[in-house]
């Protein structure tokens, strides 16, 4: 579930969570008023969420709009040049300006990550059963021919075939949807708790990505993973998440349980993506509803909501006050759609 | 590495032997009669008879290029006409002082240019980055005759410590061998830092990252093994500079290797001489090609992409 | 998020030494001064006859091998003269003419040799393209000094094959450059696609591939100009480029050899001078390369 | 053009290509595109979907006549393409025209837009300048960057200057204009506007499209018939209803199988059938077979 905490500190509020028993279970990942700059650019401003175990967080949004670098920085894994604000605890440890042993320690062991391009996300001069058993070195007490066994028991788990000989080849040897399934496994070596994955299907042809969405909901059934994935694709959404923050110029303006979101988008700007949607019910060769314009870069943001200048609705308000996520089941980032306020469209 | 590669590989090694004995053929052909250059000016019109018999010079150009051709194969490349003896011998005697200049060379440039490239990368923006970015601007600016005698000026004829020329002990061996190192040296230390930046940059050393393989282990184990794939290419190139170098170093410091050999033969027309330096340098640099792309092979598993289907 | 411009960057202003600092600064001081060095280089080989104090050649034997002025020479040789009494200032200033001269034409010439030969391969693709690749591997593949001495061994020497010998050098660049940018605007690109408009490939050529190639040709210029500089003073360092009573700086750098013990100022100055010269050039490359392609940042060559 | 016969006929074409230069033996033919048959008519849309490697987009360049076929035949408005290259070649391209996924490697990027419009134009019409001008202009404002004529490439988004490419494209009045991924690259809410702007154009200008892309959703909104694309091979071509409805082949169905979701509702009952048909009949579902 997502907690969306702010300044007042409310606590929580619970989602059914889609496990029995994992109700109440302490997140694996807490993200508050994180903070991403280049310089006095702000990438990314004032992101809160949670993931708890056996739940999948989605984050959704187009090109510039900062969540590959919110994803990024969940493992310390941001350039040199760019700035962190805020905290982020992952298992209650706080990882913001921690050394980087700490990070080590957590990264690929407690919380993996899969990545978009996974054929050059693979080191091309180390045979991809090695660079599983590198990982299981590391991190675990495991050594020779146990590893070896450990390496095959993983790739058989994530459904490659003839593993015997597929692991001793190099990336450039297998498919894209072959590579990604090794980043999975090498991702599952050390039984994570936490999986983040950055665009993991966005480069596959659709009956691959069909597979992965499906292994990864397997394998979160099975291991009981948080999931955080980020994808542009409001279809994966649908297909894989619990829960959906949507993010728009570097800020989350939606957050909610993935249901309410597809029934009831309140933010425009999830509506106008909702709109843009070639879904199979909408009658074929009649406009979309396009929304005009495109994501302000960092350097180009309004002074008031990010999303005023494509958005139909924006009031003079808009222009000039930023409009603060109301935390609750259903966030929005939004003067009109307020509910405790009661502002209507 | 495949068959396929190896022997395509030879191939294009042979192509080039054979260009250039064409090469060398073509020059001969079109400065003049060969017998007349060739041959000392004193010479009888019976041996100069004896030489156009002997290289077929009568014959056709198709014919004469056939001559030349297995003459070479043969190993004869004519005769030096200073002391009568066969060039290829002439040449061969001083191969042994210039490898010993050669190697020495080509060991500072790896022992300095790589680590000074690998140091820059890893601490790009900070001093040592500067510091050896400033030495490769230098390296690669200076002539190294200039250096050489500036050198000798400062260590020899100022300082004393060091003997301006000859050889014979390590500290004949000191200056000349780094002064032909500098130029190189600095190719290799901005290419291995470029290199190096272009793999810490890749989407693969972010995985490694991620995996929680620690900083050295990753420079280690992931970005040195793929750097040096270019690296190994630039280096066999740059074999072909401290060849060239060799030749303007010897002469600086009277070396008496095959770079002064050359010197000296095309300054007296020794044709044959200059003819034998110029295939083995051929042929040493199609070795030293050879070895790059088998070493190219065996560092890249990419290489077989072309030959095998990818499965799976 | 590659989309995003992160140029301006403050967390990297932090903690610099000084050398870090001199070097941020290099643009205006140390380019400045490199431009202004070239300029001077420039001038001083269009206008020798009028800077130079005496003739390249005018002799004096009874001023033989004076020191510099300020080094208790006599007050009229700037650097000294040589073993002949000829002024040591003045045959710089002619020697940087016949050197600059040689390395521009040859320049010109290897540039317009590769770039042709590097769209004609590239264009024609097929067997075209395997003969002038096979010739660009084997230039590549033989250290040119060699081949140099090897013509001229061959030939003798004179002034006019000399620059087509040095013209020929790098030629191979230009053409790998040229090649590789008309394959990859000719395969997908916007060459291709001007093409599938209708356009005649020829018009394609010059209104659209040469323009945008002109930025990378200058760098490679800037690379292969130090570089034929040296090759022109290696081989008349060696006596075997341009021969007196023609100077080149290799030249007297060659003849001031051997009064290092004696007369070190004969050669040294024309050292120096292809030395700063080469330097100035390598710099200012180095610069405009990270002009011109910002993306790069100072992290490539 | 004679009129005799309009819209496009491809019949039996093949592509093949021999994978690497060997030394020694027969060089391995590959086949890209494995003959491959189909007709657009004048003022219709088909839509071509395949993954990648397909060979929908070789099929796409052979059709455009930008690429000559191994083997097989095209039909133009009655008439076949001149040799690649050709004057005649040059002549005809007025008539078909290709806009490319990635719309930054298309155009010159020292040029301004409105220059490369009308350098199109004046390839194929003797115009006076200031008529060029205004027709390079007209065309720009038709596609919504009537303002921005002026800027140079990189002064544009990816959508706007997608837009400048197809006004390159629309400007010379072409029959069949041929996209090839052309909203793929783009993020959805402009997809939305350029997919709305090709609807809108082809009713005004009676074009006939070719519409390539791996994304089914896409392709089904914008024509009227469909072909699937598999391993070089055209398995199924027909009516766009129909086909979706009622798909023949196995490949499309699980090519359909794997579209992701309208909304997590329609996921869980989806799952929920399959699960029952698992359970019915016991026979594995179509994302299982393919696993």
């Amino acid at each position: 579930m997502v907690r969306l905490s702010n300044a007042k500190g409310g606590g929580a509020i619970a989602a059914s969570s889609p496990l029995p028993g994992t109700i109440g279970a302490a997140p694996l990942l807490e993200v508050s008023r994180l903070s991403v700059h280049a310089g006095s650019n702000a990438l990314v401003e004032d992101v809160s969420l949670s993931v708890r175990p056996g739940e999948t967080l989605c984050l959704v949004g187009e090109s510039g709009c900062g969540k590959s670098l919110t994803c990024m920085s969940m493992l310390g894994l941001l350039d040199d040049n760019l700035s962190l604000g805020g905290s982020i605890r992952l298992f209650g440890t706080e990882t913001v300006g921690a050394p980087e042993s700490v990070l080590n320690n957590l990264r690929g062991s407690d919380v993996a990550m899969i990545f978009q391009n996974p054929m050059v996300s693979l080191n091309p001069v180390q045979r991809v059963g090695a660079q599983i058993a590198e990982a299981i070195v590391e991190h675990t007490p495991l050594r020779g021919a146990t590893v070896d066994r450990r390496v095959v028991e993983l790739l058989d788990q994530v459904g490659i075939p003839n593993v015997a000989r597929n692991k001793s080849y190099y990336p450039h040897q297998l498919s894209g949807g072959m590579c990604q399934r090794v980043m999975i496994a090498m991702a599952l070596a050390c039984k994570p708790r936490l999986l983040i994955a950055d665009e993991p299907t966005t480069a596959l042809d659709a009956t691959i990505q069909a597979q992965i969405l499906r292994l990864l909901r397997d394998l979160q059934v099975e291991l009981g993973l948080g999931i955080v994935l980020v994808t542009h694709d409001l279809g994966v959404v649908a297909e894989i998440a619990d829960h959906v923050a949507v993010m728009y110029a570097g800020r989350v303006v939606e957050a909610s349980s993935v249901d309410a979101l597809f029934e009831n988008p309140r933010h425009p700007y999830t509506r106008a993506l909702m709109g843009s949607r070639i879904g199979f019910g909408r009658q074929p060769g009649t406009p979309l509803d396009a929304i005009g314009g495109t994501v302000p870069a960092p350097a180009a943001r309004p002074i008031g909501c990010n999303f005023a200048p494509r958005c139909a609705m924006a009031s003079e308000r808009c222009q000039v006050d930023p409009p603060l996520l109301r935390y609750g089941q259903h966030a929005v980032a939004c003067h009109f759609s307020g509910l405790e306020s009661g502002v209507g469209a | 590495m495949s068959l396929q590669f190896l022997l395509t590989k030879f191939l294009r090694g042979a192509m080039t032997l054979l260009l250039a004995v064409t090469f060398v053929f073509i020059v001969l052909r079109a400065s003049g009669d060969p017998a007349q250059m060739m041959l000392s000016d004193e010479a009888s019109p019976e041996s100069i008879a004896a030489f156009r018999a002997r290289w077929g010079l009568d014959g056709s150009l198709v014919e004469q290029y056939v001559t030349y051709l297995s003459a070479i194969v043969q190993g004869d490349f004519g005769d030096s006409f200073r002391d009568g003896r066969p060039a290829l011998q002439v040449v061969v005697e001083r191969i042994p002082v210039t490898l010993q200049l050669g190697i020495t060379a080509l060991l500072a440039t790896l022992l300095l240019g790589i680590p000074a490239g690998i140091l820059a990368a890893l601490h790009r923006g900070k001093w040592i980055d500067h510091a050896a970015m400033s030495f490769t601007i230098f390296g690669q600016s200076v002539p190294n005759f200039f250096l050489g005698i500036i050198l000798i000026l400062i260590f020899s004829m100022t300082l004393r410590w060091l003997p301006s020329s000859g050889t014979g002990s390590f500290w004949h061996l000191l200056m000349p061998a780094l002064t032909l190192a500098t130029a190189t040296a600095a190719t290799v230390a901005r290419f291995t830092r470029s290199s190096m930046l272009d793999v810490l940059h890749q989407p693969f050393m972010r995985t490694a990252k991620a995996k929680g393989i620690p900083h050295d282990r990753r420079v280690l184990r992931h970005a040195l093994p793929n750097a040096a794939i270019p690296v190994v290419t630039v280096v066999g190139m740059r074999i072909g500079g401290l060849i060239g170098g060799a030749v303007t170093i010897e002469t600086v410091f009277a070396w008496p290797g095959v770079g002064m050999l050359l010197v000296n033969s095309v300054n007296q027309r020794d044709l044959a001489v200059v003819q034998s330096v110029v295939l083995l340098i051929a042929l040493t640099m199609v070795v030293v090609n050879l070895t790059v792309d088998l070493a190219y092979g065996w560092l890249d598993p990419r290489i077989e992409l072309h030959n095998k289907k990818a499965t799976a | 998020m590659s989309s995003l411009d992160l140029s301006p960057v403050a967390g990297q202003l932090r903690r610099h030494s000084w050398l870090t600092r001199i070097w941020k600064a290099r643009p205006p001081v140390v380019i400045g001064l490199c431009l202004g060095w070239l300029a001077l280089v420039v001038i001083a080989a269009l206008f020798a006859e009028f800077l130079a104090p005496f003739g390249f050649a005018e002799q004096s034997l009874l001023t033989r091998l004076k020191p510099p002025a300020l080094m208790g020479g006599p007050a009229q040789s700037l650097f000294g003269t040589d073993d002949l009494g000829r002024d040591v200032f003045s045959r710089v200033i002619y020697a940087m003419r016949t050197s600059i001269l040689i390395a521009i034409m040859a320049t010109v010439i290897g540039a317009t040799v590769g770039t042709a030969l590097g769209i004609v391969a590239a264009h024609f693709r097929g067997w075209v393209d395997d003969v002038i690749m096979m010739l660009v591997d084997f230039q590549a593949s033989i250290p040119f000094l060699i081949v140099a001495l090897a013509v001229l061994a061959f030939f003798g020497n004179n002034f006019l094959l000399l620059i087509v010998l040095i013209g020929l050098f790098g030629w191979d660049g230009y053409a790998r450059i040229a090649r590789g940018l008309v394959l990859s605007t000719n395969g997908q690109g916007y060459a291709f696609a001007i093409r599938t408009l209708g356009v005649h490939p020829a018009k394609v050529y010059i209104r659209h591939v040469l323009p945008n190639m002109l930025g990378v040709i200058m760098v490679q210029i800037t690379l292969n100009f130090p570089e034929i500089i040296l090759l022109e003073t290696s081989l008349s360092f060696l006596g075997l480029g341009v021969q007196p009573p023609g100077t080149s700086l290799g030249l007297m750098l060659g003849e001031g050899r051997n009064y290092l013990t004696t007369a070190w100022w004969m050669g040294i100055p024309a050292g120096a001078v292809i030395f700063l010269t080469t330097l100035a050039i390598s710099l200012v490359g180095d610069w405009l390369r990270d002009m011109l392609d910002p993306n790069l940042g100072n992290k490539d060559l | 053009m004679t009129d005799g016969e309009s819209g496009v006929v491809a019949s039996n074409l093949v592509q093949a290509y021999s994978s690497g230069r060997k030394l020694w033996g027969k060089a391995d033919e590959f086949r890209a595109v494995d003959r491959v048959s189909l007709t657009i008519a004048e003022g219709e849309t088909l839509g071509i979907v395949g993954e990648s490697g397909s060979g929908k987009s070789t099929l796409g360049r052979m059709i455009a006549g930008i690429e000559a076929p191994t083997s097989g035949t095209v039909s133009f408005w009655g008439q076949r393409y001149a040799k690649v290259g050709s004057p005649d070649w040059r002549r005809q391209r007025r008539d078909v025209q290709v806009v490319f996924q990635n719309p930054a490697a298309v155009v010159d990027p020292r040029w301004t837009i409105h220059a490369q419009v009308r350098e199109a134009l004046t390839t194929h019409e003797a115009l006076a300048a200031s008529e060029a001008d205004d027709k390079a202009q007209a065309m720009l404002a038709l596609v919504g960057l009537g303002t921005m004529s002026n800027r140079l490439p990189h002064q544009l988004s990816g959508g706007q200057l997608q837009r400048a490419v197809i006004a390159r494209a629309l400007v010379l009045k072409p029959r069949l204009v041929i996209c090839d991924e052309a909203v793929s690259a783009l993020d959805v809410s402009v997809q939305a506007q350029i997919i709305n702007m090709m609807l809108e154009l082809r009713e005004r200008l009676n074009l006939s499209l070719m519409f390539i892309s791996h994304d089914l959703s896409v392709v089904r909104h914008i024509s009227h018939r469909v072909g699937v694309m598999h391993a070089g091979q055209l398995l199924e071509i027909g009516d766009s209803r129909t086909l979706f409805e009622n798909p023949q082949h196995d490949y499309t169905r699980r090519l359909l199988a794997a579209i992701p979701a309208d909304s997590p509702r329609q996921r869980r009952e989806r799952d929920m059938n399959a699960f029952a048909a698992l359970a019915a009949a016991s026979s594995p579902s179509p994302i299982q077979a393919s696993l």
